[in-house]
């Protein structure tokens, strides 16, 4: 039950073209070290899922600047131009996904449920191509569960067993993430003795994460 | 006064105490600061916070406490940290009692278009989509024409972000009620007449024998 | 915002017929003093939404006894052999909910989401009646939200403007239930002052919270 | 050796290093007393934690900390506090390696009945549908037989808990594998034939070259 690997090692794990769930809102909450390292270690044809894709220099922005994203899927890639460039020059797949419904579809795919029923999207571009539902008189999209092959997650604490904590609007979407994916890697800003976060402040409990990783690389 | 605090004033009169409320990037975040005194209200950022304050002191930034745009903000005593999946929970699931929102056109269905104009702007809808199709009132705060073309059509021609009818529509003209039966005008802006709303109106809009003057210093 | 109340008064605003959330788990995370004046006031006629239908001494197991409820909605009531009593009398009708199936639908109720799909249940007599559907080759059944007129919540602490915290395994269905019910009460064992509880340890966002039940009645 | 001390000891040998393991009330909970030393294997309960411990002395039990019989356990240091969808959310999504729950009746197809007997014993399926449709393996730990008949069927008679074929049947009498094929007797027990297990079965067994005795001592 070894869980401390170094950025180095874990990003090694990545092989190129999976896909990788990555926290983070506009940067806050994003895993700087291994966004670095997967730049460092050139990894590509990845499909990113994520709230949105950051801004050119920071957070998964980087990894779009750099070519290493074949497809997004996201809510939002306004504040990263050259996601925008390289999607209309069709270099890059883009899945633009409601908010709300992209946190649940992450949370359905790590919470063993067969998709989200959710009234946002109905009658627009979203449900294009889409099944819909009528439960007690309402319609409903049924979009799908996502699941990743690596999450990729920020936390401000994580004790050696794996449990996180999450600093303010920094939790964002790392907590629905960490139960979604086969491999789970935290990226925590300190790491603390067990017993340091007790049970009722645990946000992510340590069963969820697969890897720390270590402050050196 | 400034055509944006005509729409900021007004708008800041529809809250209500103990409210929640989201507030878009934008003029929609200026509504803050027209708040009546003594009303508390709260506001909730969809990246994660309940309890959303205004910015601190520059020197007193935190890197992991910002708005939905990114920006540095501050928190109320007893804010509570949320993660994504439920922040759009309290969205869509009717906890959030009012969402203003900027648009680039609203049709006499009520219906809003803000999230893009294709291929042009592709920014994606972040949390617009959910925004407008759960929160309990859906303000819509925006200038009423843009570069002399009226916003407020007959039919949207751009991308729908919901075809839930908005609650209000507020402009530095007018204030507009979107109802089963077509768009009332409910409000001029002081010195404005109905003539010059109409005049300057795409949309068909529906005269009530009263008009009321937004009630604005 | 004046959340308290006090016990005596909260159950006055109960009518006879409501459905009421009631948290807990054989009694451990129960409302204690909310269950007491429910039966001091014999309110009648009740649906009671809950894990379990506790013990004939212990949590939701009085109101069985004091014959105050005419519906269950539970995963379980073998503790209570007093609920068994009455529902193969036929006085009490006993619907029967997989426990992970419950907290979501009573999740889906208070999140807006249109329904519950999940794979427990299908084949097996949880599924009669009920619409399925096949989503990337496997079969969910379709589980309806669950929404109630009141939430009675046990908590740790609650803070003036009602954020809360919850003990150890006493959480349980508490937090779910705080989200889904057009009034929730909660009855804390300590009642702190706004800020002792800091953001990040909150579970349930003073935002769901309407009344806070005092420590006198 | 006690019969339920046979079944427990062999059930504890199919425990990995670092899996997280849900044990049902009664026999099932037993299995813990017998785990290879230096094994660290960490448990869930459903009522919402995950690092279970046994019973404290006496006086130092809590009352917001049972177990999901309601009775008082302990918590390993790094335990963390889930709400029910949480807890059930591990439980379908695949994140909780091992499930060991009684039985009443299994059968040739790998189906297990263990919560209701109609017109007799009506408990309510509690989580037993999500742990037996959801965990990773499906351990049923029972008796062979119970007041002499067998409960190994070739179709189960009383209502299933789900469609989802059980991992692993053991009883004091033997180690069987649900399979396409039918049921396949991996191991006896110390000193039981194959002819006593063919005997005191009704199911039809599928009896391989080579059946092992049960590692236990």
């Amino acid at each position: 039950m070894h869980k401390a690997t170094s950025c180095t090692k874990a990003v090694e794990m990545i092989p190129d073209g999976a896909t990788l769930m990555i926290g983070g809102f506009l940067g806050i909450g994003t895993p700087k070290r291994m966004i670095e390292e997967i730049i460092r270690q050139g990894k590509k044809n990845l499909t990113v899922i994520a709230n949105d894709t950051g801004r050119p220099e920071v957070g998964i922005g980087k990894l779009v600047v750099a070519k290493l994203v074949k497809k997004v899927i996201a809510s939002h890639i306004g504040t990263n131009p050259e996601t925008q460039k390289q999607m209309i020059a069709g270099e890059l797949e883009v899945i633009l996904t409601p908010q709300g419904t992209l946190a649940e579809q992450i949370r359905a795919g790590g919470y063993g449920l067969g998709g989200v029923l959710t009234a946002t999207g109905i009658g627009t571009t979203v449900a294009e191509g889409k099944q819909t539902i009528e439960l007690q008189g309402k319609t409903y999209l049924i979009e799908l569960p996502l699941h990743a092959d690596f999450a990729l997650i920020a936390a401000h604490r994580a004790d050696y067993l794996g449990n996180l904590e999450y600093a303010l609007t920094a939790r964002n979407f790392n907590s629905v993430m960490a139960t979604s994916a086969d491999i789970v890697f935290a990226e925590p800003d300190h790491i603390v003795p067990v017993g340091v976060i007790p049970p009722d402040a645990v946000i992510t409990p340590f069963c969820c994460v697969d890897y720390i990783i270590e402050r050196s690389n | 006064m400034d055509e944006k605090v005509v729409i900021a004033k007004r708008v800041a009169l529809e809250m209500k105490e103990g409210s929640l409320v989201n507030l878009g990037i934008g003029l929609p975040t200026t509504v803050a600061n027209y708040l009546p005194a003594g009303l508390q209200v709260f506001f909730q950022s969809e990246n994660g916070i309940v309890g959303l304050a205004p910015a601190p002191e520059g020197g007193l930034t935190d890197p992991n406490l910002t708005d939905a745009g990114g920006g540095f903000v501050g928190a109320i005593p007893g804010a509570a940290s949320i993660d994504s999946s439920v922040s759009f929970g309290l969205i869509r699931g009717g906890h959030l009692d009012v969402t203003v929102l900027g648009g680039l056109e609203v049709d006499e269905l009520g219906h809003l278009a803000n999230w893009t104009v294709p291929g042009k702007m592709i920014p994606g809808m972040g949390g617009a989509m959910d925004l407008v199709s759960g929160a309990k009132q859906v303000i819509v705060a925006m200038q009423h024409s843009a570069k002399g073309k009226s916003k407020i059509l007959k039919r949207c021609t751009l991308p729908l972000t919901s075809v839930r009818r908005v609650s209000l529509i507020v402009t530095e003209l007018a204030v507009l009620e979107p109802t089963e039966a077509g768009l009332v005008l409910k409000e001029t802006a002081p010195g404005v007449t109905v003539e010059q709303v109409v005049a300057a109106t795409e949309a068909t809009l529906i005269i009530p024998e009263k008009v009321g003057v937004m009630p604005i210093a």
